[in-house]
């Protein structure tokens, strides 16, 4: 195969395609309007369907009576889209149904801005409807590793019946990049679903639900879904760059992660041993991946697109063993590799007076 | 076979089906079923006519009605 | 090599795919490259613009705060992006629609009447924007004129590649005029 | 003796949660004997809202999904372009469909989705408790209308089906009740056309179904049939409210 | 003033009468369908307006714009139309409006069911709508304390021009208690709002808004949000409840709490030294309160109707200093002192154990 | 030497980001010279919605709230209840109106309330970029009909206009258009009705405004002006879909 | 002291409003209270019921789990709560409407024709429940008669406390019955 | 004081007025504005007859117009 350009969000829903999806749900919104638009043209290719919905409420609810159905479905939004979609991606883990969900994030509260953020991590990662339930949430840092994940992506969510989303942003959806698109695979292995809704041919009704009156009857529901949520730890996934003997280590997620990687190779440049943890996986999030990463760390921190949510779950998962600070920007402006190393060399100048005393 | 059966442990007591029959046959049983409630019911099926309007308007299923054969066809 | 170029102009003017075209050149080179444009609700007409970056490393961010070459094709871009200029960097401006003089000192400034050119030596004004990518080239040499061409036969679809030809002049013209500049 | 009166096959032999008198089990009934008729119990989808008919997945004997309060239609359009070959309808509740869901139905009209809407106008949220609805008629006092409802603070009743009417995707729109057996035979053809329709692939069928809610009304099952024929229906009249032209079918 | 037995949700519904609530936009909703019941009663009668809205998106958005006008405003729901509101309220969050959002909280995901749970703490706490910003949170344990707190919630929704969550559930909606209700004064003093939109007269117009297209607008907006989030810390509270020498703390907030109190009672029956410490800000979590009540702990134990999620704030705002454990039910069941109770001896004896080592 | 014709103090002296030739800066300004004319300025809240118009607040010398992408009309009720005596407006797009608010339209003309929509259809997402909205015409290419919108993928446009006059809780529903000098007057008479409805307290009031998107149409401003004339009129007729009976007023 | 009562019977039988009076009643005696009903969209004609918590102390969780004391007012309520009754508890039942005999040995049972006895003695079945609720009084002791005559004057509006006497006669002749079985 | 004014520099060359003028006197500039644009502009005024369909149409408030005032009245 050859590398072309591609512009994220094309590359994403060419990858959905070669991944089996045959249906697409969604409602404009910048910045991922890309998806869309190519979808648009290319599922009808293959046979699939294009439905652009009314509104971000009914595109995830048309995802959630396809998933039931049984087929590979997608939806994609950003901010205030996702955040309508509350209510449906409730239900959609409630009712333990397979899809995938993209989020390119923008710059919040509100209308806010249309610039790349990372403010809806906890949106994604705690569960931003109501009720005890997670979404496996993947995030790629660059277009080949979102082409990439987007397999793994319908993968996991068959495998778990469970939701996953994307979490990727503006950046991320509006670049260019040289990937290499996996093969037309025409013999997907797409695992069967004897749940799905297809007409009760000759067996017992199926029904999609997430109704349990009884309230035991929806505590045993709750605790099969916690072991799921369990389970799912195994998936968890990070890469780690340059962390053996890191006394400082960066930890960032997606479009941040690419500019603290540079950050690293600067600060090693200026004699600092610096390192960077990237989770791939934010839920379940990469723990143990992230303690050795930081073995043998003095300092740990956070580059974020967010006002510090990213931090609060460093710090979880380290269990404070390591102080952890904040290095971010927000609504829309990119943490520069400059910002982040003078963070550094105010933490390794007030290390050296720390040794002193 | 009764032309007109009633199961009664499904009957909500209602009065729908009472209020519909033309030949104002159905009654309500003095007795509760198992759910509480007095069950309907049709004591004198031979003035049933099978029309079959008791059990249009039942909303619970309750009752199955049955039409004599005829003779020819 | 790490180049950072932004390319500005009005909405019309091709800006984009000249970025694009930029970005294919240097993946011909097997450099790691990135494109991004400007999004938002501004106004169509207005200006439009997009950052390239070449390099010989992973590109940490494709968004370009400080841009060591800028191409500017109309007056409101010139005036927008110059300031955020890397001192010593290349200032490609297309003379033919800015009469306006740069401020900075410290950059480097190549002035070229791209659509003048185009029209009078190449009968075509629309390969206007090729003379100054022809320009860069030779100005910078991040990418050579192969693979430029190159990446044309591949982001101009195969039913315009009679128009390989006449691009490839406009490139080798710009690249004349620089090497003249030097 | 032949039996001509039973349970349709499509409906499950599970007691509902109804109360005593409610017509909710009237128009389930239909819907399922419509069903049998037709032959396709094994390629029937349905689409259970959030009101008192959320657990219509247990009475049906089909395929089925339930569907977040008023997302019916966007559900039931998932299902058909998954399903294009099966029969899909949705059943909800006036407060799901006028209320909440009110974009959804319209759009998948719009869109002429192919599929079966069943409307229960009960002019009431029974599920909850007897809260006003879109469709709650002037001076009807309700939870939360309770000097009963008046235009000046509550605004006026919605007529779904003559709104729905106005869209070029929906085929066939009708208004039945089943307030009685000859109104109940009604419904079922008028159901079963919509059926048909859908099979025929011609798109978007709609049946708004009057219905009784006696216990939110405070009325026995008996009164509040003659409720819903006397205050109801000059609201909302009966009939075809949109047909493809004649000899189209 | 005489106690008198009132159902939660009508208290809730009075008190907030009581504090100068005059509008009510909400949609029904088990379990707290009383307080819109109530309100449509009760507020012709002070001049108010109660509008039934289309839905819980209309709700939230008729709170946004009667709020932007400089009403004392609220609306109220449970789990799936809290999920709906929360694009409504991160707009709300980002143009600064001051409004009371009640969750009566009930079994999710999805439709889940209709008894008593705190599955929506992450979403409260966290901001379960997209964007950087935060809810003020409070907890009320008892009727008294619902009806207390709405006063505050809405003092504090204008301090702070912040929308503040009042985060119930089944239970304390549902049930009756005695309550005295603060007296109805008619002299309140609500804070003049000179920024609200009531027509330009005489003056430049005022603009409601969210939107930042500029990027670095936007971050400072951001930054402006934080340091209000940063300022809010100082409303805090906690309770505390005998933990003085108690080397097992129980922490909980709301019905679980009450549960809670009881066995420390009981515990302390036992001869056990167990106390409880329970939140009643849950943003800002009371975090010095809560260390310095569980200064003698060798063991914590969240009590919670949830799957785990306030068990991640007590680590967190403890610095793993103490090992937090956890008991919970979830789904509509309710933890009996039995279970707890249980759960402790385990720990008293594992701790037995321990020391002998 | 008279002005007849100038700025009119509703609007502020801000350049507006649209692009050159489209017509939502016409429709801006009469809805700013009604106010004018009606000397309501210091007594007007607007609501901007969520598309091109969505820095309506920086253009109109009023208050303003902005709101969600179609939750105008709940945003309007909210400040419209607080302030009775007040003029109160919204102004919104077709996707923002008709396609993700439609149930807050709907609702909003069902209860009556008493505030005027200004509402721009233009047959497009402008903001996004150029998708269908619930209003692109059978054939219309768009981002996301790219063949040209197919009922039989994408449904049927809607005539909102059409279906909002059968609601009660509507008084004055009516579509006008601003491709040519006269028409401007007549859509300026239409908003100018509109508003004075709402000063007398008659009910809700809306005015569709067909409008041009060039950008998106891919077409120089004078050629969507005669792309509106020739091909959305035909679709969406131009006149009063309701109006108070005669003598009413 | 700790009462944990559940009331149950069909819908209309008046259960709630038996089990509010119950709680005003230990209201006026100071102690703490609280009443829960169970809610749900059970079908209607179908069982209600409610707990009411009487105690010395602040009430933990007004749901209860393990009553101890039942009171039924038809079958299936019986058949659904006698088995969560705390040992040693109290049963008392609605013996003109329930035909079928508790299975439990370990409580206490008070069986009161109580619609019989109203219509019978007191010309006015619907004031049966106040029948059960003498009983009650003089069986657990919990409340005084004189609470709950205080409590009806609060819940019973003005206009109809010409009822007050009536109701008292029928606590009074429930208090009459239990004790002569105690 | 002109009859038709143009704000040059808020014109985008739309065209719109120039399409709109029944004397056909609207015409549009050589040069560019500040924002890029060829501003619309009259040049015989004479012509102009203040019908003010030029600034009707104009979506950017660019026009203002004017007409002589009447000897009497
Ligand atoms: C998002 C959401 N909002 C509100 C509810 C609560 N709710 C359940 S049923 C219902 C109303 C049902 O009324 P209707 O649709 O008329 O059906 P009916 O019960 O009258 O048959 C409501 C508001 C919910 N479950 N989800
Ligand atoms: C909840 C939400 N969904 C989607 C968007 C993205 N969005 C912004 S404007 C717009 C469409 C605007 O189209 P229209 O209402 O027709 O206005 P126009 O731009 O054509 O004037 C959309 C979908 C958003 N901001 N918020
Ligand atoms: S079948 Fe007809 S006649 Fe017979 S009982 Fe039923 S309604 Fe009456
Ligand atoms: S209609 Fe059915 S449920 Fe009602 S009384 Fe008759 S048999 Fe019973
Ligand atoms: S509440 Fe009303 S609609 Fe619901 S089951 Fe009972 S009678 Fe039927
Ligand atoms: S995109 Fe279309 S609607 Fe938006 S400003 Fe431009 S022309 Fe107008
Ligand atoms: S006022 Fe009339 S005549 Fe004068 S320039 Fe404008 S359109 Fe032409
Ligand atoms: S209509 Fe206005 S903006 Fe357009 S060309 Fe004329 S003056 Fe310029
Ligand atoms: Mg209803
Ligand atoms: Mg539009």
């Amino acid at each position: 195969m050859v590398k072309v350009l591609m512009k994220g969000n094309e590359a994403l829903a060419e990858a959905a395609v070669r991944a089996g999806c045959r249906y697409f749900f969604g409602y404009p919104i910048t910045p991922q309007n890309e998806i869309p638009h190519y979808l648009a043209k290319r599922l009808p290719e293959v046979g699939g369907v294009f439905v652009q919905a009314e509104s971000e409420i009914a595109a995830i609810n048309m995802v959630y009576g396809a998933a039931g159905s049984g087929a590979r479905v997608m939806t994609s939004s950003s901010g205030p889209g996702i955040s309508l979609k509350q209510e449906g991606i409730s239900y959609i883990a409630g009712a333990e149904l397979p899809c995938v969900i993209v989020n390119m994030q923008r710059g919040g509260p509100g209308l806010g801005g249309i610039q790349p953020a990372q403010s809806d991590y906890f949106q994604a990662v705690k569960g931003g409807g109501h009720g005890d339930y997670r979404l496996l949430v993947l995030a790629p840092a660059t277009i080949q590793e979102m082409v990439d994940l987007m397999g793994k992506a319908f993968d996991l969510a068959d495998e778990y019946r469970n939701p996953v989303m994307i979490l990727g942003d503006g950046i991320l959806g509006q670049m260019m990049e040289a990937v290499e698109l996996p093969s037309e695979d025409l013999s997907l292995k797409i695992p069967s679903k004897p749940w799905a809704t297809t007409g009760a041919k000759g067996r017992t009704p199926n029904i999609i639900n997430s109704l349990y009156l009884d309230p035991l009857e929806l505590e045993k529901h709750n605790l099969h879904l916690r072991n799921k949520y369990e389970q799912m730890r195994q998936e968890s996934m990070g890469e780690t760059y340059k962390t053996e003997d890191a006394e400082l280590v960066l930890v960032g997620y997606g479009s941040a992660a690419r500019v603290a990687k540079a950050v690293v190779d600067q600060g090693r440049a200026r004699g600092l041993k610096v390192g960077l943890f990237r989770p791939i996986t934010l839920f379940p999030f990469p723990k143990d991946d992230l303690q050795k990463a930081c073995r043998q760390a003095n300092d740990v921190i956070t580059v974020e697109m967010s006002l510090g949510q990213l931090i609060e779950d460093v710090r979880y998962n380290l269990e404070f063993k390591v102080p952890v600070h904040y290095c971010g920007r927000v609504g829309g402006m990119i943490p520069t590799t400059r910002d982040i190393l003078a963070k550094i060399e105010v933490l390794a100048n007030l290390q050296g007076e720390g040794e002193k005393v | 076979m009764l032309k007109v059966e009633f199961d009664e442990d499904r009957c909500k007591g209602c009065e729908l089906c009472l209020e519909a029959c033309p030949k104002h046959i159905v009654s309500m049983a003095g007795h509760l079923n198992a759910m509480g409630f007095h069950p309907a019911t049709v004591l004198d099926q031979e003035k049933c006519i099978s029309c079959g309007f008791c059990a249009r308007m039942c909303p619970d299923v309750v009752i199955t009605v049955r039409k004599e054969e005829k003779e020819n066809g | 090599m790490l180049q950072e170029i932004i390319l500005a102009g009005f909405g019309g003017q091709g800006v984009m795919s000249m970025g694009q075209l930029l970005a294919y050149a240097g993946l011909e080179e097997n450099k790691y490259v990135s494109w991004i444009p400007s999004y938002g609700p501004e106004m169509r007409g207005g200006t439009a613009n997009c950052s390239v970056t070449i390099s010989d490393k992973e590109v940490s961010s494709p968004i370009i705060t400080e841009p060591n070459t800028l191409i500017v094709l109309n007056r409101p871009s010139l005036e927008k992006f110059e300031k955020d200029m890397q001192p010593g960097g290349w200032l490609l401006l297309n003379s033919s629609l800015i009469d306006l003089e740069p401020q900075r000192q410290d950059v480097n400034v190549f002035k070229i009447p791209s659509v003048d050119i185009a029209s009078e030596k190449l009968n075509n004004s629309r390969v206007a924007n090729m003379i100054i990518l022809g320009a860069y080239i030779q100005l910078i040499g991040a990418v050579s004129l192969e693979s430029v061409v190159k990446a044309l036969k591949k982001v101009l679809p195969e039913y315009r590649h009679d128009l390989l030809p006449l691009n490839r002049q406009a490139l080798e013209l710009g690249i004349e005029l620089a090497r003249k500049v030097l | 003796m032949i039996t001509v009166f039973e349970r349709p096959k499509s409906l499950t032999s599970a007691k509902t949660h109804y109360c005593p008198g409610c017509t909710h089990g009237i128009i389930h009934r239909l819907v399922a004997e419509v069903i049998d008729e037709l032959g396709v119990r094994e390629k029937t989808i349905g689409v259970s809202p959030v009101g008192c008919s959320v657990l219509a997945y247990n009475y049906f004997n089909l395929d089925m999904q339930q569907a977040a309060h008023g997302r019916a239609p966007a559900v039931a359009t998932g299902i058909k372009r998954v399903n294009r070959d099966k029969v899909v309808f949705t059943y909800q509740g006036d407060g799901d469909l006028a209320s909440i869901g009110t974009a959804e139905i319209i759009h998948a009209a719009a869109r002429g989705e192919n599929f079966t809407t069943i409307f229960v106008n009960n002019a009431i949220y029974g599920m909850t408790g007897g809260q006003m609805a879109p469709t709650t008629l002037l001076e009807q006092v309700s939870q939360t209308s309770p000097q009963g409802r008046d235009p000046s603070l509550q605004g006026y009743p919605i007529r779904m089906s003559e709104m729905l009417a106005t869209i070029d995707g929906a085929v066939f729109i009708a208004r039945v009740s089943v307030h009685n057996p000859q109104e109940v035979s009604k419904a079922k053809k008028a159901i079963k056309k919509a059926f048909e329709l859908q099979q025929a692939g011609r798109g978007f069928t709609l049946i708004e179904v009057l219905s009784t809610c006696p216990t939110n009304w405070g009325l026995s099952p008996r009164e509040a049939l003659k409720w819903l024929a006397d205050k109801m229906i000059p609201v909302y009249p009966l009939g075809v409210k949109k047909t493809p032209e004649e000899g189209e079918i």
